[in-house]
């Protein structure tokens, strides 16, 4: 068995908030053996983040490290062995460790780039400075990074800046930069999250590949425990800051016996669930019903109106070059009043800017939305400033990226309470009741109010993210990866609050993710997006059971479950890119252009193929 | 970009023609005019002005039109590159400024080059060492240059200068040089002489600077991607120069069209106090005077300046932030 | 608790399985302070943060001080600032001794002398240590109308009687240096800050406002800023005081002209927050708030305007010297205070003189409070950018 | 053959030697002027070195004619006018003036100074109606009436009149001279009289001017020498054209002055002005900076130069200035407020405001004592002084002001102590003032402190001179603070003009002098007994013949000015300070600083001045 690359000892790390010693990590000890995947899961925001900081140095400067021993026995160096929690933090050796010898994925990649620098740039210049290369070299070699990790066009797609991308794309740049220098360790911390499911397993799989080259080690730090199950050969399971059990996958997997460790495995939600039943989490909560004045009368709305329609939507980016890029392309759907209409789709492929669209957060090149208010329809394209204002509570959205959509300057008392504000809704200590409540709601501890969101574990953010979009208690919710930083129990918890508020107030969703089990759980009808347009949209059954789009289809062959009996096969499907045409069946691709069109596979299924096809023809491909 | 440049281009002219018009209306705002002036100074020291020579100059240049016509005479001028006549210098104006506006150039630039030489790498150590020795004991010095009036602060640098060093007091030159062609040493001299009102005129600017590179780089250096800097093992005067320091130059981005009007014009009233061979005090003295057109033409040639500038950092700001110049102006 | 044990370096992992009793309900017991802490509002938070910040506290007291001690300058100014001692002309310092012979005698002076060099035509001053006065603490000396109306004539501090107590010197027209620069805060410390907040103010809405919308409201907003910025002050000045009515008193046309000064001064700093709004409004924190429903101003200056706290308040205490040493260059074109107005600037103008600096070098003495006010203001300023600042 | 060159300045010897220039037997005049210098008490001198001067603008550079002082007539130390350039003035009747040029004498280019330069000024410029739109210069019209002008012959021309013109000599003799001759060989080329138009044209375009007449009148100015081509009988000629930091001026070796050895003066050869900001000016004359200076110098920076004088190598002396009054109150009253003009017309009220003043201690607080306590008049430099004027209302008498207040009606006073004026406002007068030196602000407060105990708050206002000029002139301005008496060492022969509302220039009575100066189109008419009278004093002096007449004019009208304190004159014969190298040589020790009638170091003949190390000078730094 080879050597133990890094190993842990007891170690305990505090911060200080608002002059006060929180201990977070309370004397962990792991290891991560050489050439082999050590996943760390855990709870939002029971410090994996913070162990993983630690390794590298990084801690935020009021994160205190005051007891332990971090042990890195460097191959290249014939295993000497360093303590990094000795290191000066910004000291010459820590710094030839960073990058060349261990490498680390951030969780939020959304934040992590710089935003005016390209990508290309960044992670060339990571490259450069590990593995030194003449400048047309080290560009040929970045560009084909961005390719294994999934980037189409490399070539345009190294001049782009991060805000021109995707946060699936970003998170997959943020790969490029950690593997391009190949380290001896990679600290992968929830690398996949934004990637839809075939890009995840192309991800896991360029990985593996690595590791087997080069020995790399990995520690791999995730919610998704199908992933664990799949790529990982020893488990970790912390719980606030310490181990709860830890032992070969195959132990934890099979033999858990810590209570918290079940709790998880059994929160996970599946595509076998019926109809109905909840998820069980850790913790339950019931939905805190908004006070009175806060409350819209929820009552007998007719469940089966269309509260949104949405028609040929359209939105192209203008790039650097002067082409533009066309985002999203005659999206049309609808989303029935108390449902949660699911899109799921590919990374990249446009979900998120449909919802801006709707929200008009971006203005669409074409297209109408309608909203059907009990007052009557309202056209979202045609408000005008004022109106728009006074609509906007009706509609709310909890953003992708948690980091960037939290003002940084804003205690998260008030970021809760600004919709309020802003609304006028209830007084003073109302706002400050409700905002305790909301916390609870998501699983939050209310002692954290007062603390700045950047001290917040990623998942955390993303709970004051749902906390703030649940405050006004809207009509529709544009969920874009409400749950993606959650670890399964957590999840679990929040998609039950969802649902819970859905059926007693009525709320309507539009549920961005690509967990296509969550997808599963939550919605009633689902759309698949691929290269910004709907591939295929139906009844959640028909679409699970029945896929007709090969992109469906691929997508639903990717998941990964977390059972070793049922490991994915990385080395069959996913290597051209499932979305790709070129590997779909031509009636699926179109002959000509605008020769595709939706077709209609009975009981509110349709799939895009070619005019010329029948429903016959494309369910029998 | 190019089209939005020559767009910009267009709008200057409107903008020109608007500050070209209250520059001239400032300038005839006071009661009186350059003679009235000439003839109370004259009077207060026992001499008299040739009322007759007066009546003749005025109307020689026009002064018994109407303001209006004398405004579209001045720009018609100006536009042509005539820029009128100074009634002080009894010369056109571009003979006037001509050679003093080489040394002004020598002298803002270098103020300019060594504010930003001193207050880049001061503004950085404070910003990364915060409330370490080096950073009060920099600031204090930063803030002395500010809080000392810049007339004292000449006094006592000329003062020690000619006493220790036998510097001759003000100027930028040893008066001998003056009129002199161009020689190896005359050139010694004005550098010999130029320290003084580089080091006054920019204690100021420095400090500023220092302290305001400070405050936005402390605000950067929190950001997450300079963590990712750091994780990618940049060393850190790389990553701090690629990364939060760029971010961090917005401010003074904003401001660098500034440097353009005052890269001629100097810093008029310290340059007063020095008695720099330069434009400032030439202008101090013109609007004093009421020497308008010479005053006039300046400031309409400064304000062209101004307009090119904003440009210039309107330009430069696009390049530093790919966010602004891809989708700024744009609605979303 | 035990330490979960850790095999040896390549030794196959046990399954470790912690045996505490777990309890996922459970949550730590929240101590009284964070008790206190969680609900405090963000101004309670920062005032907390900020006063662990030493420096900046002791420099806010001692502002607040400063402060304070304008409203009561007759009380601690020793004497009149408009009291001549004509045998005392450009006294030297005098110091304050405690000792006379190796005897302890407590705070006094020694008497002052001095001769007229008629050849070098100055007064040389000569301490006579024959002559001791002891100085009188809370004692009546020169009078004066406190407020402008309250006759009193008590001092913190008064020469002994018949004896002189000149702590800075004494000016060319005999008047005590250190009650002038006491009374000189006065305006100081006022008049020039109202000036900064003018400019602050317009140059913060106006640029915050240009920066969110962009486009062209932006356009315009520029072109105003160049054609305010092409505007020549000096001749405005000039002119402005030329229209400035007569019968205005001089702090009031200063204080006027201070108000135009702001009014033209703003456009540097409107740019600076232009262009850092225009790149901070594209972050999705600032779409959040506007789909949540808020207004324009909310925008700019709950959720925009605070990320550039920290250049703001380094501007703004940078500003204060330039405006409380304003009157010093507009005094250079003859616009500035004039006598017998007493204050800062008005005295070290009346030093901008070679002769001053060689001769009688205790008459830049009013840099000093300048000095340390500028220093004060500062670190009152790292103090708040700290406290606005969340990761510190 | 042997030529004598022991007369020739050494400076010149080798252009003689190289023949491009004359002899100096053909230099000069054929009658120069000589001037003995030991019977003056000064020392012959040597030739050569370089007097270094700082201005503080550009425009300081007329300073140069002013301290040159060479004019058609001069005044001598006794305050007589004395042929200068001139051989000889005959006048007859007061109203004939023949003038007779100096034979052979030459201008700096070497032509021959003649009567046809007087008719070319007379004739193409004085009387032509472009260059000169209203005709020629005051000074030689009387009462409307030209002169008429004739060329008697090559150097002899002669100006009469009907009436006498006394004022016309002086005029010539003046520190700032009427110009009655020009260069007409190198003026005609400006002329369009005479000039090729086609180069003409050339030339308009070259110098960027308008037209001829600017380019005529620019090249013609001599008062300011800008043009280095213009001829000129000054010592010493421009060699510098602007806009420049630095002028040199090089000697003329046509000037017409001898010694009484027979050299030509000047002795220096050089003089230079370097140009800087004014305020530096002292820092740079005590390191050493100047050979001779006193413009930019005040009294408060004696003590300051006196200690700099081992390290410059200089010594200051202290000359005595020239003016009726170092600074003078000046109430206007013409002023629009009705109350305040009643008050100020009250004779009473202006010599309260004179008593009050406790000039004793601004002289010992400001001038050590050395100035002089008096009234604005003239001094004793003067043969028309008189102690009486002097004295007169320049006591300090505090309980005397008092009560002539109180009789002028202003005995009511409100809590502060402030007097009430007879309309019940209170007795704040804003004073005016244009003051850019210490010492006059410094007055101004002292006169403050005194004036608040007679119950008058006094509150100083800064503005520019125009503009103050324009506030007098406008009435708003109730009182202002401007210098005495410019001439106050006048003789009987020089105009009274400044003693009786003449011009609007005056601010006690700008309206009556506005009045007067343009014979009643403008302004109002004097309706002060006193002023009147002073008008016609000064009407009468224009047509007085003999000297005796004038001085009993004058005596009169120095006596009204006395009694009825028009200004207010704080202290007078202050000092100046003058800085002189330690090799500089004939410098008086003591002297008058003025303007008018001595063109400062003019009447004390700077081209007799010389350095002691002669060549070596050219070597000294020009620091
Ligand atoms: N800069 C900080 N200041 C104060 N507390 C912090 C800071 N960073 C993290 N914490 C706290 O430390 C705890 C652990 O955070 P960490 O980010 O390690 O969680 P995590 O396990 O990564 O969770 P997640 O899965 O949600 O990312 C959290 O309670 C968080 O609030
Ligand atoms: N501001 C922008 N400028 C240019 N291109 C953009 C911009 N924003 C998004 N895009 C592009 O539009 C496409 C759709 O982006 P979008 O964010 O909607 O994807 P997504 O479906 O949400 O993907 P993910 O699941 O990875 O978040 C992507 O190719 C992205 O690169
Ligand atoms: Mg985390
Ligand atoms: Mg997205």
């Amino acid at each position: 068995m080879a050597k133990d690359l890094l190993r842990i000892e007891n170690l305990r790390v505090s911060f200080a908030v608002h002059g006060q010693l929180n201990e977070v990590v309370k004397g962990v000890s792991l290891r991560v053996p050489a050439g082999r995947t050590v996943a760390l899961v855990g709870e939002s925001g029971s410090g994996k983040t913070v162990i993983s900081q630690s390794i590298m140095g990084l801690l935020p400067p009021n994160g205190i490290i005051h007891d332990g021993r971090i042990l890195f026995a460097d191959p290249a160096k014939d295993g000497k062995v360093i303590d990094i929690a000795e290191l000066d933090r910004d000291g010459k050796k820590i710094r030839k460790l960073r990058g060349g010898r261990i490498g680390m994925i951030f969780q939020e990649p959304m934040s992590s780039l710089s935003p005016v620098h390209t990508i290309g740039n960044q992670i060339e210049e990571a490259l450069q400075l590990h593995r030194p290369h003449p400048r047309k070299e080290a560009r040929a070699i970045t560009e084909e990074m961005l390719g294994l990790v999934g980037f189409r066009d490399p070539r345009r797609n190294y001049d782009q800046y991060p805000f021109e991308l995707s946060g699936g794309l970003r998170q997959r740049a943020m790969l490029a930069m950690a593997l391009i220098c190949r380290p001896a360790l990679l600290i992968a911390d929830e690398p996949t999250t934004a990637l839809d499911v075939t890009i995840q397993a192309q991800v896991l799989k360029l990985m593996k590949t690595l590791q087997g080259e080069m020995g790399m080690a990995i520690l791999l730090i995730t919610h998704d425990l199908g992933v664990v199950a799949n790529v990982a050969d020893e488990v970790v399971v912390v719980y606030r800051g310490r181990v709860m059990e830890a032992g070969p996958v195959d132990d934890i997997f099979r033999r858990p016996q810590h209570p918290y460790l079940k709790a998880l495995l059994k929160a996970s939600p599946d595509f076998d669930m019926p109809e109905g039943e909840r998820l069980v989490a850790l913790r339950d909560v019931a939905p805190a019903a908004p006070p009175l004045d806060l409350r819209r009368e929820a009552g007998n709305r007719p469940a089966s109106t269309a509260l949104l329609n949405v028609r040929n939507l359209r939105k192209t980016y203008g790039s650097k070059h002067g082409a533009r890029v066309v985002a999203v392309e005659n999206v049309s759907f609808d989303i029935m009043r108390g449902h949660c209409f699911g899109l799921v789709g590919e990374s990249g492929s446009g979900k998120t800017t449909v919802g801006n669209l709707i929200m008009r957060a971006r203005t669409a090149d074409s297209g109408s939305v309608i909203f059907n208010d009990r007052a009557g329809p309202v056209d979202v394209m045609g408000l005008d400033d004022n109106e728009l204002r006074a609509f906007r509570p009706r509609m709310q959205m909890i953003f992708q990226d948690p980091v960037s959509s939290l003002s940084p300057r804003m205690t998260v008392l008030d970021i809760i309470r600004e919709p309020m504000i802003i609304q006028g809704r209830g007084s003073d200590a109302e706002q400050k009741h409700r905002a305790v409540e909301l916390m609870e709601c998501v699983g939050l501890d209310p002692r954290f109010l007062s603390r700045y969101p950047h001290s917040f574990s990623g998942g955390q953010r993303q709970r004051i993210g749902i906390a703030r979009a649940l405050a006004l208690n809207p009509d529709l919710i544009i969920c874009d990866e409400p749950v993606s930083a959650l670890d399964v129990s957590v999840q679990a918890q929040v998609l039950n609050l969802l649902k819970d508020l859905q059926a007693s107030l009525g709320l309507t969703y539009l549920f961005v993710s690509h967990n296509l089990a969550v997808v599963h759980y939550m919605a009633t009808q689902i759309a698949v997006m691929a290269r910004g347009r709907i591939v295929e949209i139906g009844p959640r059954d028909a679409l699970f059971h029945r896929p007709a789009h090969p992109y469906t289809r691929s997508l639903l062959k990717a998941v990964p479950l977390p059972d070793l009996d049922r490991k994915l096969d990385f080395d069959v499907a996913f290597t051209g890119g499932a979305s790709d045409p070129v590997t779909w069946p031509e009636e699926f691709r179109g002959t000509a252009p605008g020769s595709l069109e939706m077709l209609d596979l009975g009981g509110g299924h349709f799939v895009l193929a070619d005019r010329a096809c029948t429903a016959r023809d494309v369910t029998a491909a | 970009m190019l089209r939005y440049i020559l767009r910009r281009i267009l709008i200057m002219i409107p903008t020109l023609l608007v500050t070209s018009a209250l520059i001239f209306t400032v300038m005839e705002l006071p009661p009186s005019d350059y003679f009235e002036t000439l003839q109370a100074e004259m009077a207060a020291q026992g001499e008299h002005a040739d009322t007759s020579r007066i009546e003749f100059l005025k109307r020689e240049y026009g002064f018994d039109r109407p303001p209006v016509e004398r405004y579209f005479r001045w720009i018609a001028g100006f536009v042509q590159g005539d820029f009128g006549y100074s009634f002080e210098y009894e010369m056109p104006v571009r003979d006037v400024v001509g050679e003093r506006l080489g040394l002004t150039i020598l002298v803002s630039f270098s103020t300019i080059l060594m504010t930003w030489l001193v207050a880049f790498p001061i503004g950085i150590y404070s910003a990364t060492h915060p409330y370490s020795w080096g950073d009060y004991g920099l600031t204090f010095i930063g803030l002395l240059g500010i809080a000392v009036p810049h007339f004292l602060l000449a006094l006592i640098m000329m003062y020690l200068a000619n006493v220790w060093f036998g510097l001759s007091i003000g100027g930028l030159m040893d008066p001998a040089y003056f009129n002199q062609p161009w020689s190896w040493a005359k050139v010694q001299s004005v550098l010999a002489h130029l320290w003084i009102p580089v080091i006054i005129i920019g204690a100021g600017g420095t400090g500023t600077m220092v302290r305001a590179i400070r405050a936005n780089l402390l605000d950067e250096l929190q950001k997450q991607y300079y963590v990712t800097a750091k994780a990618k093992g940049l060393p850190p005067g790389r990553a701090l120069v690629k990364y939060p320091l760029r971010m961090s130059l917005n401010f003074f981005v904003s401001h660098i069209g500034d440097v353009l009007p005052t890269i001629v014009s100097g810093s008029e009233l310290t340059a007063v106090v020095l008695s720099l061979q330069t434009t400032g005090p030439l202008l101090l003295r013109a609007l004093q005077s009421q020497d308008m057109y010479l005053a006039g033409s300046f400031l309409l040639f400064l304000s062209c300046l101004t307009v090119v500038g904003v440009l210039i950092s309107d330009i430069a700001l696009a390049f530093l932030d790919p966010r602004i110049r891809l989708q700024g102006g744009s609605s979303k | 608790m035990t330490s979960q044990p850790l095999p040896p370096s390549g030794a196959p992992l046990d399954h470790f399985v912690d045996r505490a009793p777990f309890d996922p309900n459970a949550s730590e017991p929240m101590t009284k302070a964070q008790e206190r802490v969680y609900l405090a509002s963000q101004l309670t938070l920062m005032w907390w943060k900020f006063r662990r910040h030493r420096l900046a506290v002791v420099s806010g007291i001692f502002l607040a001080g400063l402060y304070a001690s304008i409203l009561i300058c007759e009380f601690l100014a020793p004497y009149s600032p408009y009291e001549r001692h004509t045998d005392f002309i450009r006294s030297p310092p005098q110091a304050i001794h405690l000792f006379h012979e190796g005897r302890f005698v407590g705070p006094f002076t020694y008497g002052l002398s001095y001769k007229l060099d008629m050849d070098k035509l100055r007064r040389d001053y000569t301490e006579d240590t024959s002559r001791i006065y002891p100085v009188r603490f809370l004692c009546r000396g020169d009078t004066y109308q406190f407020w402008g109306f309250i006759e009193g004539d008590l001092h913190l501090m008064c020469p002994g009687e018949g004896g002189t107590m000149f702590l800075l010197g004494t000016d060319r027209l005999g008047r005590d240096m250190l009650s002038r620069m006491i009374y000189g805060a006065r305006i100081s410390l006022t008049i020039g800050l109202i000036g900064v907040s003018v400019s602050f103010g317009l140059g913060i809405v106006i640029g915050g406002l240009a920066g969110y919308y962009g486009g062209w409201f932006d356009l315009v907003v520029q072109r105003v800023i160049e054609v305010v910025q092409s505007l020549p002050h000096i001749p405005l000045w000039l002119a402005l005081s030329a229209v400035m009515p007569p019968t205005w008193s001089p702090i009031l046309v200063y204080f006027g002209i201070t108000i135009i000064l702001g009014l033209m001064d703003w456009t540097g700093l409107a740019r600076a927050v232009r262009s850092k709004l225009l790149s901070l409004r594209e972050d999705d924190y600032v779409v959040a708030a506007q789909l949540m429903g808020a207004r324009t101003p909310r925008v700019v200056f709950r959720h925009l305007v605070p990320g550039f706290m920290s250049h703001l308040i380094a501007m703004a205490t940078i500003a204060i010297p330039s405006m409380i040493l304003g009157e010093t260059a507009l005094s250079f074109l003859g616009l500035g205070l004039r006598p017998p107005i007493t204050s800062w600037g008005v005295m070290l103008n009346e030093a901008q003189n070679i002769n001053i600096v060689v001769l009688y070098p205790w008459l830049i003495l009013p840099v000093v409070p300048v000095i340390i006010v500028i220093l004060a203001f500062n670190f009152l300023g790292d103090g708040l950018r700290d406290a606005a600042d969340p990761y510190r | 053959q042997p030529r004598d060159m022991s007369l020739e300045a050494p400076s010149l010897v080798q252009d003689i030697w190289e023949g491009r220039l004359p002899d100096l037997s053909e230099r000069l005049p054929e009658d120069p002027r000589v001037i003995d210098l030991p019977a003056m008490g000064r020392t012959p001198g040597h030739y050569g070195g370089t007097l270094r001067m700082l201005m503080g603008d550009q425009r300081d550079i007329r300073m140069m004619t002013v301290y040159s002082y060479a004019r058609l007539v001069v005044f001598d130390l006794n305050g007589e006018i004395i042929p200068d350039i001139l051989a000889k003035v005959d006048v007859e009747e007061g109203r004939i003036f023949t003038l007779h040029l100096r034979k052979r004498h030459r201008w700096s280019d070497g032509h021959l100074f003649t009567a046809e330069d007087f008719r070319y000024w007379w004739e193409d410029v004085a009387n032509d109606d472009y260059l000169s739109p209203d005709g020629p210069p005051l000074q030689l019209v009387v009462k409307g009436e030209r002169p008429h002008f004739e060329v008697i012959d090559e150097t002899t021309v002669r100006f009469s009149w009907s009436m006498p013109n006394p004022g016309f000599l002086p005029a010539l003799a003046a520190a700032q001279p009427v110009q009655i001759a020009l260069p007409s060989h190198y003026m005609k080329q400006f002329h369009q009289r005479y000039a090729d138009p086609l180069r003409l044209a050339g030339l308009i375009k070259m110098e960027r001017v308008k037209g001829w007449g600017a380019l005529h009148d620019r090249m013609a100015r001599s008062y300011r020498p800008e043009n280095p081509e213009l001829p000129t009988l000054s010592a010493w000629m421009p060699t510098t054209k602007p806009p420049s930091e630095f002028f040199i001026f090089k000697r003329n070796p046509y000037y017409h002055r001898v010694d009484e050895q027979g050299r030509q003066l000047p002795y220096i050869d050089e003089v230079t002005m370097s140009i800087g900001t004014s305020s530096l000016i002292p820092a740079k004359v005590a390191a050493g900076g100047a050979d001779l200076q006193a413009r930019y110098i005040a009294f408060s920076d004696y003590t300051f130069l006196k200690e700099g004088e081992a390290n410059g190598h200089y010594n200051v002396r202290l000359w005595e200035r020239g003016e009726g009054a170092y600074v003078t109150l000046v109430p206007n009253l013409n002023v629009t407020d009705p109350g305040w003009r009643a008050v100020l017309r009250d004779v009473r009220v202006r010599r309260a405001l004179s008593v009050a003043i406790n000039r004793r201690d601004i002289n010992q607080v400001i001038f050590f004592g050395l100035a002089h306590e008096g009234a604005n008049t003239v001094l004793p430099g003067s043969p028309l002084y008189d102690s009486r004027f002097d004295r007169a209302w320049s006591q300090y008498d505090p309980a005397l002001a008092n009560k002539l207040l109180d009789e002028a009606g202003l005995e009511r006073r409100d809590d502060d102590g402030i007097r009430l004026l007879p309309d019940g406002r209170r007795a704040e007068i804003t004073v005016e003032t244009a003051g850019d030196n210490t010492e006059e602000t410094d007055i101004l407060e002292l006169v403050g402190y005194d004036w608040a105990k007679i119950g008058i708050k006094l509150y100083p206002r800064g503005v520019q001179r125009d503009l103050l000029r324009r506030s007098v002139i406008a009435g708003n301005a109730k009182m202002a603070v401007w210098p005495g008496l410019d001439n106050a060492t006048a003789g009987p022969n020089m105009p009274p003009d400044s003693l009786a509302p003449t011009t609007s220039m005056q601010f006690q009575w700008p309206l009556w002098g506005q009045y007067v100066d343009t014979m009643g189109r403008e302004g109002e008419k004097p309706d002060l007994p006193a002023a009147q009278e002073l008008v016609d004093l000064a009407k009468r002096w224009r047509r007085s013949v003999t000297p005796e007449e004038r001085k009993e004019i004058w005596t009169r009208m120095l006596e009204i000015n006395a009694d009825q304190v028009f200004t207010i004159g704080i202290l007078n014969r202050t000092s100046q300070p003058v800085v002189v190298s330690n090799k500089l040589r004939n410098v008086p020790e003591v002297g008058i600083y003025s303007f008018e009638p001595g063109a400062y170091f003019g009447i004390y003949m700077i081209d007799t001045f010389w350095f002691e190390d002669g060549n070596a000078a050219l070597e000294v730094k020009r620091d």
